[in-house]
């Protein structure tokens, strides 16, 4: 209660209301995000039922062209899949790799970050060691090995039903780094602040500090690199697909709708990878302007 | 319009990087771009279609194909086979090397001999003869260690290399990956009789090739003086560059492109069935399925659940609406080119998920069952896609498919021998490098057998000892139409167990700039001799 | 000083051999090389033997060993695939996408820097705007899709520009470059504009809210005080204050250019590095796979090492610091 | 006509929730080698002058009415380049942090020489040269090696010195200070203040020196203005002002001046300022929660607190060899006692190990030698939470800069209820609450004050809640780092007040630490002098004032700055302390 009115008394709020960027991108998010969520809902037809689909309608043009079915506003795939409908829940799977790799990332990241942070010592050197190595391979190699490695390692039987449990995995992992890099610094500074000092002569234990004191302190950057992570793991996803190793063709997100729909580029299919790369586009885009609004805005020396 | 002709001509020079010989500007120059790169320059490095036949252009047979896969004299001028186990071959006279030495009945003997070294992999072929005589400087005599009645069809990707020049370079032995890698010379250069000669030879971005000028046969229709080689792994890419004029021939185009190469003036599609066969089959010899929800026992060793699964499936609707009506609908595993192919077992399966239904219910599986499906997804035209297809097709019969495509690294090495054939149900494709049909029954009908080396291919364990008894037959009999008797029955019986689930023999398609002429050939291999550019 | 480089190289050894485990660990999983390494009619025997002979049925520490061992002397075997010493390839390739990966880098730098400074200093311009929505448009859009896209427009409808490939290269001792001659310069701007763009626009960004941060402090304040023209002001004192996290991310971007060179490179059949490991993976390829990944693990750890010098060059504190 | 003439200035500065104007109708003037003292506490709209003279408002600053004349001629009006040829020309600026006002990654010379060409236009030998010489002028010794050097190769007072030299380079006819020696040691403060009053004199430049520090008034300045709340209260010659101010404000601003020369038993209460009202009533130990603090038993008849030799050092470099590892000693074998009650005062520089020490005994630093011996039992000899736990229930600390020693994310009510939870020292969440209530009410904040954030708050009002923090364990040992260092002077009083409130209440035995002399003496009955973390000497505070030992003591002491014309008036000074 209280908290809500501070909230929409806060200097973010009001940037927040008085940037038509950041309210746009806001609610272009939302919008997709809801209809990925309400995907069965509002979607004509279930994309990922086999059954349903009818190679004879393959390749059928949007409603509006030539030969177009109304029963298919935006066309069909190779597959005689229904575009709009396969949008939504490629959308639903794009968004959820997305969000569950930052999930993981964040969870790491965060995690090591404060420890190293907060400890310093040889904690500290080994995790940053690590971090270092990691920082030696670019997160698409690193996403490309662990899918190797977990699909290897993975019961073939299971492999269907995992393929996106793996995407999250390799994509969450390689981007734990910059979380934990950044909680660090933060870390440090605020460790040394006063009132951590206070807690500890009070004598509260470490993880008691680390999780009520410091934790909610290093946050607000968190934010900004998990919004803006949250568009790069969608894109990695996109081109893990566009490399092979993304989900199953049979439940393809939005990545693997356009690498299928690459296929037919040239042969004027164009609305089998346009339609789902513009609403990627869109996606990635306004998540990326929350994101960057979100950095000027929580950023004090800028205000 | 005037940028895009200027445009051209930088293009044309892109094409003729490397050329230094004098009048090249004149010279007619053909830009050929492939999926991949042929692997190596060695004859015997690889067996391989793509990589042979671009050899086959450096280096020659002692009897080839002509455009319709039939036996034409190369190397030998004549050929005869006295006796079930003895072949004549008369080499033709006046033939040299590039490098200008003659071509005598000894490089024949080193070659067969070179084919049988550690690095290998045309062992196959060596071992066809137990022993190879010279007669004299241009007749060989050789000795098959069992009557075989197409030796000649079976060596026509058998090439003949200098016996001079392999010592000078030692080159002796095939190309290795490991030890002392003998015979890397031979990897990146070449000495053969063909028409064109290596000049330069950049794995994986270029390979130039010029025209032999004092090869033999004089009356080949190519007017090529020189060949810029340059594989393009995307296809779109591909299909850019021959649209944008960069190139003159492509393979293959995805089939969905060839509306846009019509239409798009300046190229054309190209376009033919191949000797390649596309089919899916099922794990028959496991008594419970490896990947299947169904446990204790193994559907597939019913005849009817095959049955249902193959009648499940519209082979009209794959090819109309995946192969673009390109491909032609199968009921045996050989194409229509393939020596032995007939209408009377080579028509489709009927269509008819009634029928399937019917089936899976008196087989026990009223509501079907899940099986997981193994795919390729960069090895056969447009293979995932056919593999959704059928999986969408047969869970319109109430079958749930798991379908795990892979990159052909990856899936051969789930499903083959070695990986101990862990698979219940895949898609395979299969050329029989002799264009005849025992090649396909020994390799994909037969009862597996190690040491026959029988039924290697035959992923899904498919056996009827008929069958077997058949093909030792056809691999001896030396009378053509008897041969080809047994062939049709061998089929038939295989058509009638439902060992297989054939899809189509997969179409060949090439993008070729308007005015150059190649031909075609069944095997998807582009021989210059008969390429003209304008 | 000495011992900061040395202490360095010993940690770059520790990366190198870690990625060799790792990828190792990996091979397994990738596939089976024998059958891109024969063809349909060669039999189970001779299959065998072959495994035999490359030592893929030896227990995965051996193979490790022998690896590093071999590596060790810059010996990383023979391709299976192309049948030649790893080494020689990777040298060949090499050059391709050195100046591939340096020239989108440099690309990168000479148009993000300006752009940064620029809306650094103009945040509320119209021009700014525009250079920010833009930058973002580009990195929402897969690689790929751009490459794809560009070959499109330049190459098919257009015409201006070569889809694919080098173009004409000149061959200069061991090296090969595509710089000297104009099919090769025209061939290298599609992929290095793909390659750039990602990178141009982190760099834009980062160089923004630093300068934004280094336009706050004191000592910019005091430059003004002094009267000092905003071009000194801006130029010689933000500006330089601003280079030194530039410099490390140039290196990290640097590294992960080279890396996403495996894209753009496949998608423009660009003959680097890059292209021989995506096609090294499907014709699984293990030593030139194991090869290519320490290589790449090589370059971070120089990279790094050159940005933890090049500090010393720009920041004078650092310079005191190591001394004492 | 004065050399500058600030004529009815306001600086308003626009925001959404509404303008605010930080000076109102401000009017002063500056003759030539004539210093002006612009005095005020934080939010006075001091600094904001500055800015104005020089030209640079932050944004969205602006001036809304009123002139600035240099010369007679008006500056306020001209184009931005006008005015950046003006800047360090004519009117150059000293900022108060030397550690930040200076490019990093340039050498002294080039910054001196770029300023210099810009200005004057001289060829860059001749600048070279005078660069020099103007290090020479600001006393910085071997100017010609020093002018290669980079900043951070200067100590505070050097780089100081720097400043200044910049500031002055081209020449100017008129120099604001704002706050030029807060950053610094009393000892340097004193230095750059003579140095300022010279070159003042020397080169007839005038000064506008703007602070917070009545000592640094009484010591340069000519004339002082007041400022309040963005007005000008008061203005004419420092001794007047200091001697027989008119205006209410400035008695209490002088009035809440720690005096060095004498021992207050009360700071006046100043009713200018925000925070509170009256002295809360005291309190009766016997039936308030606070009273139940007294239920330890005393173990042993001997000092509360001792310190036994105790010293730490900390490493300079993470050296992997144990031979090349280098250190730093921090606290070298200091040793001292304190009683029951008292409050014992520790002076010392920056980095002379004071708060080490403080932290020592709160066991945030374990001691490297030594110990520290808390009602006769070592406490650093405990290793376990469960052992060490009554004691830092009992040892609580109030810490330096009330803007970091709180959590921002916090509500008051947690932060001042987390020491009482932790401890189980209430039993319900009912009474936790009343309790957390009762202790803000009695540090003067009210108790409303539970439920806000605290950056709701201000210094002084924060200080407050770190001290109901403080007290919420019911501690028996207060340590107070620097407590009011970072506050304004009346601010500052009021804190002192409350402390000594509470010790006569709560018989707390308290830790004073400080660098500031005058409050010591307001605040402790025995010193101890501290450098380069060794103790120098210990006597009781009268003792010290009057007849110190050591030779550093007596240095600190001569430092102190003079207030001999300060009034006396309205001040309850503590009988026993005229001697």
């Amino acid at each position: 209660m209280s908290f809500l009115s501070g909230f929409t008394d806060s200097d973010l709020w009001h940037s927040f209301i008085r940037t038509p960027t950041a309210l746009v991108s806001a609610l272009l998010t939302l919008i997709l995000i809801a209809g990925a969520l309400a995907a069965p809902l509002v979607a004509p037809h279930n994309p990922f039922d086999l059954a349903s689909l009818d190679i004879m309608s393959a390749h059928l043009p949007p409603v509006w062209m030539k030969d177009g079915d109304p029963a298919f506003l935006l066309g069909t795939d190779d597959q005689g899949r229904d575009v709009l409908s396969a949008i939504f829940y490629g959308a639903r799977i794009s968004l959820l790799v997305g969000f569950a790799s930052v999930l993981l990332a964040v969870l790491i990241g965060v995690t090591l970050g404060l420890v190293s942070g907060y400890l310093g010592g040889r904690a500290d050197a080994a995790i940053m060691r690590v971090a270092d190595v990691q920082l030696s391979f670019p997160a698409i190699l690193i996403a490309l090995l662990i899918d190797g490695v977990a699909r290897g390692v993975l019961p073939r039987e299971a492999q269907e039903h995992m393929a996106v449990y793996v995407l999250v995995f390799a994509i969450g992992i390689s981007n734990w780094v910059q979380y934990a890099r950044t909680v660090r610094g933060a870390a440090m500074v605020e460790s040394r602040k006063e009132y951590v000092q206070a807690a500890r002569i009070i004598g509260i234990g470490p993880v008691a500090i680390l999780w009520r004191h410091i934790l909610p302190n290093v946050l607000g950057p968190v934010l900004v690199i998990a919004t803006i992570n949250l568009a790069l793991a969608i894109i990695t996803e996109a081109t893990l697909s566009f490399l092979g190793v993304g989900v199953p063709p049979t439940t393809p997100s939005l990545g693997t709708l356009i690498r299928i729909g690459n296929d037919y580029l040239f042969s004027g299919e164009w609305w089998i990878s346009i339609f789902p790369g513009v609403v990627l586009v869109l996606l990635v885009l306004s998540v990326n302007l929350l994101g960057d609004w979100l950095r000027d805005a929580l950023n004090p020396k800028l205000r | 319009m005037k940028i895009a002709t200027v445009l051209l001509r930088s293009a044309a020079v892109i094409a003729l990087a490397g050329a230094v010989f004098a009048g090249a500007a004149e010279a007619k120059t053909l830009r050929w771009s492939y999926q991949g790169d042929a692997t190596t320059m060695d004859p015997y490095g690889l067996n391989e279609t793509f990589t042979l036949g671009f050899q086959g252009n450096i280096y020659e047979p002692l009897v080839g194909y002509d455009a319709k896969l039939q036996p034409v004299p190369m190397l030998a001028e004549k050929w005869e086979n006295p006796e079930p186990t003895k072949w004549v071959f008369h080499l033709r006279k006046g033939v040299t090397f590039h490098d200008g030495s003659p071509f005598t009945a000894d490089d024949v003997i080193f070659s067969w001999k070179r084919t049988l070294t550690e690095g290998s992999d045309m062992k196959g072929y060596g071992a066809k003869a137990k022993e190879i005589r010279k007669i004299d400087d241009h007749t060989v005599e050789v000795i098959t260690p069992t009557p075989n009645p197409i030796l000649e069809r079976e060596w026509s990707l058998f090439y003949i290399m200098s016996k001079t020049w392999s010592e000078m370079n030692n080159t002796t032995e095939a190309t290795n990956v490991k030890g002392s890698n003998q015979g890397n010379h031979a990897n990146r250069a070449a000495n053969g009789t063909g028409p064109f000669v290596l000049t330069e030879r950049q794995p994986d971005s270029k390979t130039v090739l010029k025209r032999f000028p004092n090869y033999w046969d004089k009356s080949i229709k190519t007017n090529v003086d020189e060949v810029v080689f340059t594989p393009v792994s995307q296809p779109a890419t591909r299909v850019a560059a021959l649209m944008s004029g960069e190139l003159d021939v492509i393979q293959p185009v995805p089939v969905q492109d060839w509306e846009r190469l019509e239409q798009t003036k300046g190229v054309k599609p190209l376009t033919g069935a191949e000797a390649r066969a596309i089919f899916v089959s099922f794990d028959q010899v496991r008594d419970e399925l490896k990947y299947s929800d169904v446990k204790g026992k193994n559907p597939f060793k019913d005849v009817r659940v095959r049955a249902a699964f193959v009648h499940a499936v519209n082979l009209e609707a794959i090819n109309k609406q995946i192969m673009r009506g390109s491909a032609v609908p199968l009921g045996t595993l050989i194409a229509p080119e393939v020596n032995g192919f007939d209408k009377s077992f080579g028509a489709p399966y009927p269509y008819d998920p009634e029928k399937s239904k019917k089936l899976l219910a008196e087989a026990g599986y009223p509501n079907g069952f899940t099986v997981t499906m193994d795919c390729p997804n960069d090895r056969y035209v447009n293979d995932e896609k056919v593999c959704q297809a059928v999986a969408g097709m047969l869970a319109k019969v109430g079958v749930k498919i798991d379908l795990l495509a892979q990159t052909k690294g990856k899936y051969f090495g789930k499903v083959l021998a070695q990986a101990g054939y862990d698979t219940s149900f895949y898609m395979l494709g299969w050329t029989p490098s002799s264009i005849d049909s025992h090649n396909s029954l020994l390799n994909l009908a037969g009862c597996r057998n190690k040491e026959t080396q029988s039924g290697l291919f035959n992923l899904g364990g498919y056996c009827n000892p008929k069958v077997d008894e058949l093909t030792t037959k056809i691999g001896a009999e030396t009378d053509q139409a008897k041969r080809n008797a047994m062939i049709k029955e061998a089929w038939e019986i295989v058509r009638a167990d439902y060992g297989y689930m054939p899809l189509h023999a997969q179409p060949m398609s090439w993008g070729v700039r308007e005015g150059v002429q190649v031909v075609q050939r069944a095997d998807d291999v582009l021989d210059l001799r008969s390429a003209v550019v304008p | 000083m000495l011992t900061f480089i040395l202490h360095r190289l010993l940690q770059s050894v520790l990366v190198i051999l870690a990625v060799a485990l790792i990828a190792f660990s990996l091979f397994r999983y990738v596939g089976d090389p024998v059958n891109a390494m024969t063809g349909q009619d060669t039999t189970l025997q001779q299959r065998e033997e072959l495994r035999e002979r490359l030592g893929l049925n030896d227990p995965f520490l051996v193979q490790y060993g022998r690896f590093v061992a071999d590596a060790a002397q810059a010996e990383f075997g023979i391709s299976y695939r192309h049948r030649r010493p790893v080494r020689e390839l990777l040298a060949e390739r090499l050059p391709a996408t050195l100046e591939l990966s340096i020239v989108s880098m440099a690309l990168a730098l000479l148009l993000g820097i300006p752009m940064g400074v620029y809306t650094a200093l103009k945040p509320k311009g119209i021009l700014s705007r525009g250079f920010m929505s833009l930058s973002l448009v580009g990195v929402s859009l897969p690689t790929f899709l751009i490459g794809i896209l560009l070959i499109l427009l330049f190459g098919v409808v257009l015409r201006w520009l070569p889809t694919f490939g080098r173009g004409e290269v000149v061959h200069l001792s061991g090296w090969t470059t595509g710089l000297l001659t104009k099919s090769g310069l025209q061939s290298l701007i599609l992929p290095a504009f793909t390659l750039a763009l990602f990178q141009m626009t982190l760099i834009m960004r980062l160089v923004r809210s630093e300068m934004l941060e280094v336009l706050r402090t004191d000592f910019i304040k005091f430059c003004r005080a002094r009267g000092l023209p905003s071009r000194l002001v801006h130029f010689r004192h933000a500006l330089k204050n601003t280079l030194v996290p530039v410099i490390t991310i140039t290196g990290l971007q640097l590294g992960s250019i080279i890396a996403f060179a495996i894209i753009t490179e496949s998608v423009f059949q660009w003959p680097g590095m890059g292209l021989l490991f995506i096609q090294a993976i499907t014709t699984v390829d293990i030593p030139v796979m194991a090869a290519y990944l320490c290589m790449v693990a090589f370059f971070f750890v120089v990279i790094n090492l050159v940005v933890d010098l090049l500090y010393f060059a720009v920041d004078p504190r650092l310079r005191v610091r190591r001394a004492a | 006509m004065a050399l500058l003439d600030v004529e009815n200035l306001s600086v308003e500065f626009p925001s959404r929730r509404g303008t605010f104007v930080a000076v109102n109708g401000v009017t002063i003037a500056v003759q030539p080698g004539e210093i002006l003292g612009v005095v005020g506490e934080s939010g006075a709209g001091k600094s904001t002058i500055g800015n104005a003279v020089i030209g640079l408002l932050e944004p969205p600053g602006r001036i809304g009415a009123g002139q600035i004349r240099l010369d007679g001629q008006r500056i306020d009006d001209l184009d931005d380049d006008a005015k950046r040829r003006i800047r360090g020309r004519r009117v150059s600026m000293i900022f108060q942090d030397p550690q930040t006002s200076l490019d990093p990654l340039q050498t002294i010379e080039s910054q001196l020489v770029e300023t210099i060409r810009v200005h004057l236009g001289l060829d860059h030998r001749a600048a070279q040269a005078r660069a020099v010489d103007l290090l020479r002028q600001v006393g910085i010794p071997e100017p010609e090696l020093r002018v290669k050097l980079y900043p951070h190769q200067f100590s505070g007072g050097m780089r100081q010195r720097v400043v200044i030299a910049l500031a002055l380079c081209a020449e100017p006819e008129v120099v604001v200070a704002d706050e030029p020696t807060t950053a610094l040691d009393v000892s340097i403060q004193a230095q750059i203040l003579t140095l300022l009053k010279r070159l003042c004199r020397d080169k007839r430049v005038g000064m506008i020196v703007i602070t917070h520090d009545m000592g640094v008034i009484a010591e340069i300045t000519d004339r002082v203005a007041v400022m309040y709340r963005g007005k000008v209260v008061e203005e004419g010659p420092t001794s007047k002002i200091l001697g027989d101010p008119d205006h209410p404000y400035t008695r209490a601003l002088i009035g809440a001046v720690p005096r060095p020369d004498l021992r207050l038993h009360r700071f006046p209460y100043v009713d200018y300022i925000e925070g509170i009202a009256e002295k809360p009533a005291a309190i009766s130990l016997k039936d308030h929660w606070l009273g139940r603090s007294r239920d330890f038993q005393r173990r042993h008849d001997g000092p509360l607190l001792e310190l036994r030799d105790l010293s730490i050092r900390f490493p300079l470099n993470t050296a992997w060899l144990e031979r090349n590892r280098r250190y730093v000693d921090a606290v070298k074998g200091v040793s001292f006692a304190i009683r029951e009650g008292e409050t014992f005062g520790l002076v010392g520089e920056s980095g002379s190990g004071k708060s080490t020490i403080a932290r020592l005994i709160t066991q945030l630093y374990r001691p490297s030698g030594g110990s520290v011996v808390f009602d006769g039992t070592d406490v650093t000899a405990l290793k376990r939470d469960r052992d060490l736990n009554p004691f830092r229930r009992q040892i609580q600390m109030v810490f330096q800069d009330p803007y970091s020693s709180l959590n921002p994310r916090m509500r008051v009510l947690d932060i001042v209820a987390e020491p009482i939870r932790f401890h189980r020292l209430a039993g319900s969440r009912a009474e936790v609450n009343r309790i957390v209530r009762d202790l803000l009410d009695h540090v003067g904040l009210g108790a409303k004050a539970a439920e806000k954030y605290p950056h709701e708050f201000s210094g002084g009002q924060r200080q407050r809640i770190v001290i109901a923090r403080a007290l919420a364990t019911r501690p028996r040992f207060l340590i107070c780092d620097e407590p009011t260092s970072a506050l304004d002077v009346s601010i500052q009083a009021q804190i002192l007040n409350l402390l000594k409130d509470l010790q006569e209440e709560l018989r707390l035995t308290m830790l004073f630490i400080s660098h500031d002399l005058p409050v010591i003496r307001q605040m402790c009955d025995r010193v101890g002098v501290m450098r380069f973390g060794q103790l120098l000497e210990v006597a009781p505070t009268e003792e010290l004032f009057v007849s110190p030992q050591h030779p550093y003591t007596q240095e600190l002491l001569s430092l102190m700055p003079n207030f001999r014309g300060l009034t006396h008036r309205g001040l309850d000074v503590e009988d026993r302390a005229t001697g």
